[in-house]
């Protein structure tokens, strides 16, 4: 399912044409796709950001020359970890050249002065081969994406071919962490699964778990903690794909929300336009807190702090995202652009754990409310 | 209920000897400043007035403790080849108040008011209870004169004292010599050097030597011939007078028609404008009474209809310029130049007054500057260096208000620019409005402040050419370093990635070195033109000045391995 | 070569009327408010000096268009019951520079020198061709005297014009008007009403009417009929004069002996101190001799050797206080005040010179002052409002160096503390050392600094008491309402946690009502050692002052549910 | 194991007392141990940091009633809960209190203005109770302690008595989480675990691991992220006390890692001094980085920037420690107070990833480093 990288294969061609103009005395130019804004277009059929035509180019100058040998460098580093498998993280990779160049003095000019330089380096690297880090077995920490079901049966092929399968409901308490590359998995249901919830606060889905949702219904339950790491983003993208069950967002009503976690859980974002095929969901739906369920459940809401400079920047985004951004712009998305013009009128903000003021002696409310909300088609 | 207290009136001297602080004297460091100041500056003032080159001599020693607790006895002698003065004036201007040549004159002269070096004959007479010793000869004289002169203080009269006739070996001049209380400091934007420093770079005419306690005599020569012209004073102008003082100025004309009078006693009044003035209201009858018999309602008439009309602005012709060819050769005088720019801005009317704004600014090599300190700003008033009190000043302001990073120049925000710079600002102007009595700031108006700042641009301006020849080398330095040290590197990693042969990566070597040759090539190209435009610069400066500054010399690195 | 220029004297009046905005007249705003100071502190003065209570009137109008583009055309009429003047006198004191009864006599009169009303007679001639008019009448006088007096700048000379004997209701008097080019600025600190109500406020024996353009008449009344007594000026003391001083204060003695003249001449010389100088070297046979005989040289010897022994402090006799209950009550006159602190000081020496400092800080009920704005601070020196250029002054840096916090204000770091204070610093001396002739800001020197300084924080320590009285009060308001409303709260949850039955939540809650009761008791009591210690401080007050602030009501709240 | 705290036996009690009090106008004291420095104790025999006598006193009065009602108020939410076995964030408890009062205004005058206020009355209940918030069932997120091995069983008993069995070799490359309260598992080796390894940085564990650590030597591995959390202090106790294998940290030579981490995870702080007996893993050794494996091994180190402040106030707290801290005190752990004592005097510090660059064409470098430091017992 997952578009795999030859990042060996890119690294020759890009080598290869390197030295080709080379010889010529031509001046290499490489070329990557433009990862902003301006640059991006969203087909509701596709549904998430697709990469327009807009290109960066590095042209191979005096001025890039330090950069492009740097980039060299690191990749045959990264050649090396993907030939044997290993991986690593940013900070081992800058430690790992520090040690390549301890080594060979005649690389001393290469020398990184401290890790923000190496991971300038691995960031170019992916932006011309159009891929993630985890493509260059470089990994950020796990972050976010404990799953919990009762019916959800996950099935890995490891690197030696031995095959692992965890069921989900035998592990007690503990969650199913879905790795970075969540992609390399396959799941299975062991019973009919009814929907996929993904629940903004990790705190929230835990004290979900724990009162028995995961027991009382046979769905996945997954804390994205924030906004959605690339695990999180592919793990909710295979469960949709694999399983076809429905998917809700459920998380706080604020301009944020909308523009940083569930539109990028959805769609993707700009800067990763390259790769959103990969790494969104399309079929998220937002459960809440929707405007109308503040009224409706009598919610404690907040009047933004416009002085606050987090929740006037966002309001700011999202005026601009409504008049530029392709996402919000389609009428696809209508239900969910007419929240952030709702959220731009009232400058008001809603937490998602406001549904636990409703009835604070019934632990089970939110719950009920989650149900009663995917039942009556209550989400945008 | 008794009224017990008679009025008596007290002299200026009486006054101003109450009030020495408010005069220079408010410290025992800046009493030494200024009784140095006062005497260069009038003997600049009187080499200018007669036409002669001045070639002053100072000594400046320390002869014991001061009278008074913490202070020095200092003894200071200043010499000069002026014209000298006839006694009777010598009682005058070093015993009296007020006394001047140039009061109210309307002229750009150092001093102006006759206050300053009768401050410092009472600052001496106070604290060694021994006024001026002054040795003087005109032309006219045969032997030279050598007297005391002291300040009668309740009557602000010169007292003269200890007469002698004596021979000097010159035919006119004067010296002057005190002894004070007082404290030496050298060093500093209020020390003894940065006056004389000072001083010699606005008056390029100048030779000065000067010995200061234990140091060596040092000697700066004049770098111009061209003594400074100074030109007379102009009939007023209308807008810059004040009723009191127009109906004053009348009294000066006699039995003439008020029309006649205002075309004779005041610039920039013509017949045009009397005919505004009558299309404002103005009867010709009353144009045509005379100046001596009309009422002071009538003046106060003509007046508010003068207010009214548009006029000229004043004649500029009173300022007086240093010009930009003396003030390049004299900055050279103030240490090893690297490179220098200076601006002389024709003059203008700032606040309806004449004034004229020069500025030089040059890089210095090797001195004690950090690169990182902020430029030594130098202001001049009238050719006088001001030392104090900096912060409000309008040459401050301005200079602060520029933005020199346009012009290659380090600069925090709203703050003067940083480097190993002199900045020499000089406002000349026959009515500088100083914020206080002691002349060390002046007053930052709107339209003077602007009027610098134009000359801190175009000063700026220049400079940046040389500075972008100076990053323009270093850039190109640094893309054959670029070559050096990372074209094996790069194309041996591809090389190494693509498995490719050794004669492969001698020919990608070779193509990676004719392209980033090309690079060099344009950098070097870049240089050229940037060179070009600092040498049609110093050309252009060369053709006002007369003299050119060393280029600093590009220095080719020789390739190291052939194939860069 | 030619020596073209001849030495002209100026008269003190052509120095001040070329340098108007160095005493007063920068701006025509400023130009009001110094023509209002001037007239008011010589009417306060003389009234002082005859021993009278004044009673001064002043009318502000506007009468038209300035002569002066962007000015108007102002009348300022100051009238007062004073001993008036001689006419020969009244053209002295207006029309002539350094005319005074006050030069350098070591006063603490608000003038000293005889230049502030002058250059307003100036300032009037120049833009509106009319000097002072003035109308006089002394006891000695049957009918009163109209006139008008102008400078004659050229010789500075008072001009009587246009006079004329009138019929004036009132024993004696004076009353003087001027017409001058100026804006009135009522507001701010910079302001007409910001001088009167600070002169009011250190003069409580002044009565002032004034009418101000379109406001109607405003009377404040005198709230003391002690006339200030100005102590008689001390012989000086030798540590603060220098040698030319001493040398020229000799002149006065005629035939003494040099002991005799020491001990007679000056202050804190006794024979002990004529001892002391033996001790240090000094012959007796020198101090035998005659003041008018001794050589210079010796005049040194003597004057160098008073320098070293050590004498007592100058005597603080000379300086003036307003006395704390005076201040007390001036203060209320300021608005409607909440609680108020003074604090006068002892004499004392700083920097060789008498000086005292006084303080009144109070809370102003109402007024339109923000509880996070700065103070309104008050600076006053030798009695006279300062309002210009305040960050440098004494009184602002000592201002600030106060931790105010430990009396219970707010204050950001290094600033003024805020609320709604008005904290007033009135220092007293006869030789106040000012920044610039201007006489806006009183030079910050270490010693004054911390004088005045410590009259601060004594000030704070007595305002604190009030403070504390107030949060103390607030405090146990929050106490009762913590009883009724958290009591049934608490006691509810406990027993439903326990499953207790309802009589013993009765209990409970009784008990818990008894103890929060005592607490409530006990911060009651609390309050009530506050209040007395701020009754106590109101005593101590009133025994000076004679007056009473009015006391804060406490409210007692009802209690609601019978149960707290 | 784990001394379980009866939060429901405790909040009677203390009402019992406080009731008892005021029925006799006797004004109620409530004392807790105090949680500072100066009144932390370390017996080298225990090996972590005890308390000693001094207490917190908070008596009923005008001033503290405000508190004790909202304490009270909290304590009935908590009860709730813990009779159901309900579980809540502080986030929740904030809008279940919320619920609460909007239901019954008498309650309103305990209303809280915002979350702040009532996280403190949350702090406040668990030092009158001496217990963590878990124990009343007030969770924090999940954080570190992701651990991977091949030989390490988890068994874990539910609320409603089924047991779950976890056998951490057949989670494929996913990790096991252990969850806030993991005193409630039991461990069982499957095969002789040589040792535990407790790596600072979770991205590090993961490349060990991806590396195939786990799968050569038969260990327990597991990330700590930083400063440790509950779940992994409380883990690390399990594994140290449940399977007896020696544990060794992995972690930065710098000032903050030996006091803020390493420090507490062997011997707890003095902040939760009152359930370091719970929380704490005296066995637990340094492996380093250890000052002379700069040299040993030519690692790239960095001197502190000291005009850094949190690195010069690491510095400064470490001063603190060596004069006042009873732990650093004890001649037990003169090898960790030594290194600090180094750290003062040569203001360097190294990154545990530096063992990358040793022999940077090798990825097994940090591991083979690893196991033969362990080997020659080259750790203190």
């Amino acid at each position: 399912m997952a578009t795999d990288v030859n990042v060996k294969q890119l690294s020759v061609d890009m080598c290869e044409r390197l030295l080709r103009d080379l010889e010529k005395a031509r001046r290499p130019v490489f070329q990557a796709t433009k990862c902003a804004l301006d640059n991006c277009f969203y087909n509701p059929k596709v549904g998430y950001l697709t990469p327009g035509d807009k290109k960066v180019a590095t042209e191979l100058n005096v001025s890039s020359v330090q950069k492009m040998s740097r980039a060299i460098f690191m990749i045959e580093l990264i050649l090396r970890n993907l030939d044997v498998g290993a991986t690593n993280t940013k900070r081992e990779l800058y430690y790992i050249s520090k040690g390549e160049i301890k080594h060979n003095p005649a690389l001393r000019p290469l020398d990184f002065d401290d890790q923000d330089e190496s991971d300038a380096i691995v960031d170019f690297i992916c932006e011309m081969m159009e891929c993630y880090r985890e493509d260059l077995n470089c990994f950020a920490n796990d972050r976010g994406g404990q799953t919990y079901s009762q019916q959800l049966m996950v099935m890995e092929t490891m690197p030696d071919g031995t095959k692992a399968t965890i069921d989900l409901s035998k592990l007690g308490t503990a969650p199913f962490q879905p790795k970075n590359r969540p992609q390399s998995l396959k799941l299975k249901a062991k019973k009919k699964i009814d929907f996929c919830l993904i629940v903004e606060s990790e705190g929230t889905a835990n004290t979900l778990v724990n009162s028995g949702f995961t027991k009382r219904h046979p769905v996945i339950l997954l804390g994205a903690q924030g906004v959605p790491s690339n695990a999180v983003r592919g793990w909710t993208k295979l469960i949709q794909d694999e399983l076809d069950v429905p998917c809700y967002f459920f998380g706080d009503l604020d301009a944020y929300t909308m523009q940083n976690i569930f539109r990028t859980l959805k769609a993707g974002s700009a800067a990763s336009l390259i790769r959103n095929a990969d790494f969104s969901a399309p079929e998220v739906k937002f459960l809440g807190v929707l405007p109308e369920d503040i009224k409706k459940y009598d919610l404690p809401d907040y009047a933004v702090r416009e002085n606050d400079a987090v929740e006037s920047r966002a309001l700011k985004k999202a005026r601009d995202a409504l008049q530029n951004d392709p996402f919000f712009k389609d009428k696809k998305n209508k239900g969910v652009s007419d929240i952030l013009r709702w959220l731009l009128q009232h400058k008001r903000r809603c937490e998602q754990q406001a549904f636990f003021s409703v009835n604070p002696r019934d632990p089970l409310m939110p719950e009920k409310i989650i149900i009663e909300k995917i039942k009556n088609k209550n989400f945008v | 209920m008794a009224k017990t207290q008679s009025i008596t009136s007290a002299s200026s001297a009486e006054y101003f000897s109450k009030n020495l602080q408010q005069v220079g004297f408010s410290s025992y460091t800046k009493a030494a400043l200024t009784t140095l100041k006062e005497a260069v500056d009038n003997s600049l003032d009187a080499c200018e007035e007669a036409g002669l080159l001045p070639e002053i001599s100072v000594t400046i020693e320390k002869i014991g403790e001061g009278t008074a607790k913490n202070s020095d006895s200092i003894k200071i002698r200043i010499e000069d080849n002026g014209p000298g003065l006839e006694v009777e004036d010598i009682v005058k201007v070093f015993g009296e108040y007020l006394a001047s040549s140039k009061f109210g004159r309307g002229r750009c002269s150092r001093g102006q008011q006759g206050i300053g070096i009768s401050a410092v004959t009472t600052w001496a007479q106070l604290t060694s209870a021994r006024g001026a010793s002054v040795i003087t000869k005109t032309e006219k004289m045969r032997k030279a004169c050598q007297c005391v002169v002291e300040v009668d203080i309740k009557h602000n009269k010169g007292v003269l004292k200890s007469k002698e006739v004596i021979d000097w070996d010159r035919d006119h001049g004067l010296t002057c010599e005190f002894i004070i209380d007082a404290r030496i400091q050298l060093q500093g934007e209020g020390g003894l050097l940065a006056y004389l420093s000072g001083t010699t770079l606005v008056n390029p005419h100048l030779t000065l030597r000067y010995k200061i306690l234990e140091q060596d005599w040092v000697e700066v020569a004049r770098v111009t011939d061209t003594i400074p012209e100074i030109p007379e004073a102009t009939d007023p102008h209308p807008h810059t007078m004040k009723l009191g003082e127009f109906i004053a100025h009348s009294h000066l004309f006699g039995r003439v028609t008020i029309g006649a009078w205002l075309k004779k006693g005041f610039s920039r009044i013509s017949d045009g404008v009397l005919t505004d003035l009558k299309k404002a209201g103005l009867k010709q009858s009353l144009l045509d009474t005379s100046v001596d018999t009309i009422t002071e309602e009538n003046f106060k008439n003509v007046f508010s209809a003068l207010q009214k009309v548009n006029l000229m602005a004043p004649s500029t012709k009173s300022v007086l310029s240093i010009g930009e060819t003396a003030m390049a050769k004299s900055i050279q005088r103030i240490g090893q130049v690297d490179f220098f720019a200076v601006v002389s801005r024709k003059p203008t009317i700032c606040d309806f007054k004449p004034v004229l704004v020069e500025v030089a600014i040059a890089r210095l090599i090797d001195r004690d500057m950090p690169e990182d300190g902020a430029v030594t700003l130098l202001r001049f008033a009238n050719r006088v260096p001001l030392q104090f009190d900096k912060s409000a000043c309008a040459m401050t302001k301005a200079a602060e208000s520029v933005n020199w990073r346009s012009y290659g120049l380090n600069q925090p925000k709203d703050s003067l620019p940083l480097g190993p710079y002199i900045v020499a600002v000089s406002v000349v102007s026959p009515f500088i409005k100083f914020k206080n009595a002691s002349k060390e700031t002046v007053d930052a108006s709107d339209e003077l402040v602007e009027e610098i700042r134009r000359t801190l641009i175009q000063a700026g301006q220049r400079l940046s050419k040389h500075i972008r020849r100076e990053s323009k080398e270093a850039d190109l330095e640094k893309k054959r370093q670029h070559i050096e040290m990372f074209a094996p590197i790069l194309v041996d990693g591809a090389c190494r990635i693509t498995r490719s042969p050794k004669n492969r990566r001698e020919r990608a070597l070779e193509g990676l070195a004719k392209l980033l040759g090309r690079d060099a090539a344009l950098a070097e190209k870049e240089l050229k033109v940037a060179i070009e435009h600092a040498e049609e610069a110093v050309m252009k400066m060369e053709q006002m000045t007369g003299i050119l500054p060393e280029p600093p010399v590009v220095e080719e690195k020789p390739k190291k391995k052939g194939k860069g």
